[in-house]
């Protein structure tokens, strides 16, 4: 099944065709089970004007907030961008456009975009700034705004175990945006903490089906944690 | 005497019932987890793809793959479930959540809510909040009944941008217990020693007062 | 967390509340993974004028087919009704009526029910007998079909286990339209194989949380096969 | 001379490259699996949840929880995975199954396809087959180019109910291989033996036939 074998060695191959101006769907909620090889690769790569897709921009110098150093990306949607300084900054100046979506409506637009549903109506945002230039509709009496599905030229995903067919599984909270962003990328590209033969995960506990994904890449990885607090 | 944070949790953990999916926001809502009364069992949603969420970690249990959508490590309790951010919201936005605690700026008598932007602020974003006022089915909104320059939290029109229309239908503050229906506020408790008097004064929107109204029981 | 007990011990409390009128929408596919005694229940139960809503509508005296022997079916909503003589007689004499969906399209809106989606765009069925009197749009210069979220009064779904809170795991194929179908009740009733305690079930491998399900009892199962092919 | 139903499925299977995963109707179709050329290798996915689906079962192996999209008991391959129906056509739909492969009743030169309803016979229902073609990248529709009474298959437009629309873009028939495009069938392959006569004679729809045609290689 040598077809099948998404492994690649280098981050290079892993995100070999990432060009100026494409959109990047990210995995991960906050620092929690972000692709940290795979963003550091783009960084290395010095790809520029991308469209980032995520629900969080990570911190100063960590995680998607690595890509701001270098004023890589142009636009971020994402649902809470508040925890770095550089972020904020090149938002004020206008070097960075946000667009803002609610968390739900964000995790719906990427599961839409891979699921071939170019367009849902959802009650999240009707009456607000978000539903603003929205089509309204209701339905059995409430009001709905209309969301259209979100596609990336890549989407870049972090997973516990993958087999080399791309059958992955997340683990515990980490899992988060993950496999909606694994089904929503033109080219999807894993980070992996273990890499395991066929078979190795049981059919029915896999999250990420394989026929999402293009590549498959071990990494090593930092894990840093945004708010430690412990039990007395 | 006006309510403290502690004490408006307790009242807002009366409102459980055993057996309720319940998702509190930061702070204020947070604290409600710890007084939830004898006999009672809630489980916690969290956002990010938790159900069950348990206690703060040991340093020894402290995971970075574990945390609440608060972002804090946290832990699970024995029979939680952990899945996607589009699995959590399809549970939140289908009305799965029996509870949603969480606080906010405004409040306004058509139950109208106004909790993540405040112009000429900068704005970090709306995280998880619209999808749950959409989708919760039942809201309590905890704040206090004024802001820390006296003016009233309880409009007849909120005047900053909306997260969401026509969803609040109870508010816990420092000062009362109210239900919104028909365009009003409807006085249900007030707290112990707060006279009718200073709820009237710093609530901006129409208020109903009854002609009994109960102190709390906290 | 005797609150959280969904486990109920007789088939009379699984389906108390159901009436003649009512909707309810059942997992399986074929005779695969479908809840057999909660569909005993219902005949027994004699609750007539039903919307089922199910991809298939069972066999001649089995599954969902055992509603037909009594004309407790007003409506189906299915992918695929070929299995049984009774369905076509009685669709033939006006007694049945039928609503033939989309496999996919009836998947997703399920799933859309229990979202809180209440309409999506698809490609499927455009330009097709589906597509009829449905409001068609552009979106990327393809044209789509709007489909509305469907919901039941009750939803009967088996699963392999389930904790006691509710929390289920399904069994290789035997999943199918389940876990769409368990989001979608108003009250959503489970039938398994084994109850097993809370915590036995790993959170990240539950196929369906217990947030959306309301009552569980253990079955036993014949588990009948369709078309028994095998190797030489 | 018209191919066997076999030589329909040998020829289709030479449409399929290495890592390809496909999608196969019943019938000639399913054949098709047991023709996949040496050294390549392609995952099947069966719309009731399964992908990698394998041989059917020896009698011990028999498991009425593991089935096809055709009802029919199966096997799983090493490193298969199993979901809910949202999900397996999430995947069709959202178009990351590479090949489709199904029968028709008829197809016409504007890539319309019908073969789930003949008015004034009973519907059965088009179980997945319109998701199926509303959402695969390639689709190759098979069938005998005429049926048995001679009537073409192929025409300009299709008289029954459709199932999709400017969908097919390649047939392989007992007779040929077409191309469809631009409001016509191109014949770019013929059966073994099979004149470009009798391939006219039995196309109904508008047929563009180059100066050479080769021969199928099965």
């Amino acid at each position: 099944m040598s077809g099948f074998n998404k492994v690649v060695d280098t981050y290079e191959q892993a995100m070999a065709g990432l060009e100026d101006g494409m959109t990047v769907i990210a995995g991960g909620f906050g620092l929690c089970g972000i692709p940290e090889g795979l963003i550091a690769q783009i960084k290395t790569m010095g790809t520029r004007d991308l469209t980032v897709v995520s629900n969080n921009c990570g911190v100063d110098g960590f995680g998607l907030g690595l890509l701001l150093e270098d004023k890589q990306i142009r636009k971020m949607v994402s649902s809470y961008v508040g925890e770095n300084a550089l972020f904020e900054q090149q938002l004020l100046n206008g070097e960075l456009e946000v667009e803002l979506t609610p968390q739900g409506t964000l995790a719906e637009k990427m599961r839409a975009g891979g699921a071939g549903i170019p367009a849902f109506y959802t009650a999240t945002g009707y009456g607000t700034p978000v539903g603003d230039g929205k089509e309204v509709r209701e339905f059995n009496g409430r009001p709905y705004i209309l969301e259209e599905a979100i596609t990336g030229d890549f989407a870049i995903v972090k997973a516990w175990k993958a087999d080399t067919y791309g059958n992955c599984i997340y683990r515990h909270t980490a899992q988060n945006f993950n496999p909606m962003a694994a089904t929503a990328g033109k080219i999807t590209v894993v980070e992996v903490e273990e890499i395991v033969a066929p078979g190795e995960i049981p059919p029915s506990e896999i999250h990420t089906p394989g026929i999402y994904v293009n590549r498959v890449i071990k990494g090593s990885f930092e894990k840093r944690i945004e708010r430690k607090v412990t039990a007395n | 005497m006006a309510l403290t944070r502690e004490q408006i949790a307790m009242r807002v953990a009366k409102e459980f019932k055993d057996g309720d999916y319940v998702n509190l926001g930061i702070g204020i809502p947070t604290l409600a987890a710890n007084y939830v009364p004898e006999g009672i069992d809630v489980m916690l949603q969290s956002e990010n793809g938790l159900l069950g969420m348990g206690r703060y970690p040991t340093e020894a249990e402290v995971d970075a793959d574990m945390i609440n959508a608060g972002k804090e490590t946290v832990t699970a309790i024995t029979g939680a479930s952990i899945f996607s951010s589009a699995e959590s919201f399809a549970m939140i936005r289908g009305g799965h959540v029996d509870f949603t605690v969480l606080g906010a700026f405004e409040v306004d008598a058509n139950g109208n809510i106004a909790s993540w932007m405040i112009p000429g602020k900068l704005v970090k974003g709306m995280g998880g909040a619209m999808d749950l006022v959409a989708g919760a089915k039942n809201i309590i909104v905890t704040m206090t009944h004024a802001d820390k320059h006296g003016n009233s939290k309880l409009l007849a029109d909120c005047t900053l941008p909306l997260t969401g229309v026509n969803c609040i239908t109870r508010i816990i503050t420092d000062l009362a217990v109210l239900e919104v229906r028909d365009g009003a506020f409807h006085l249900t408790e007030r707290a112990p020693g707060v006279s009718i008097e200073e709820i009237q004064a710093k609530t901006a929107g129409p208020l109903v007062v009854p002609d009994s109204v109960p102190e709390m029981v906290l």
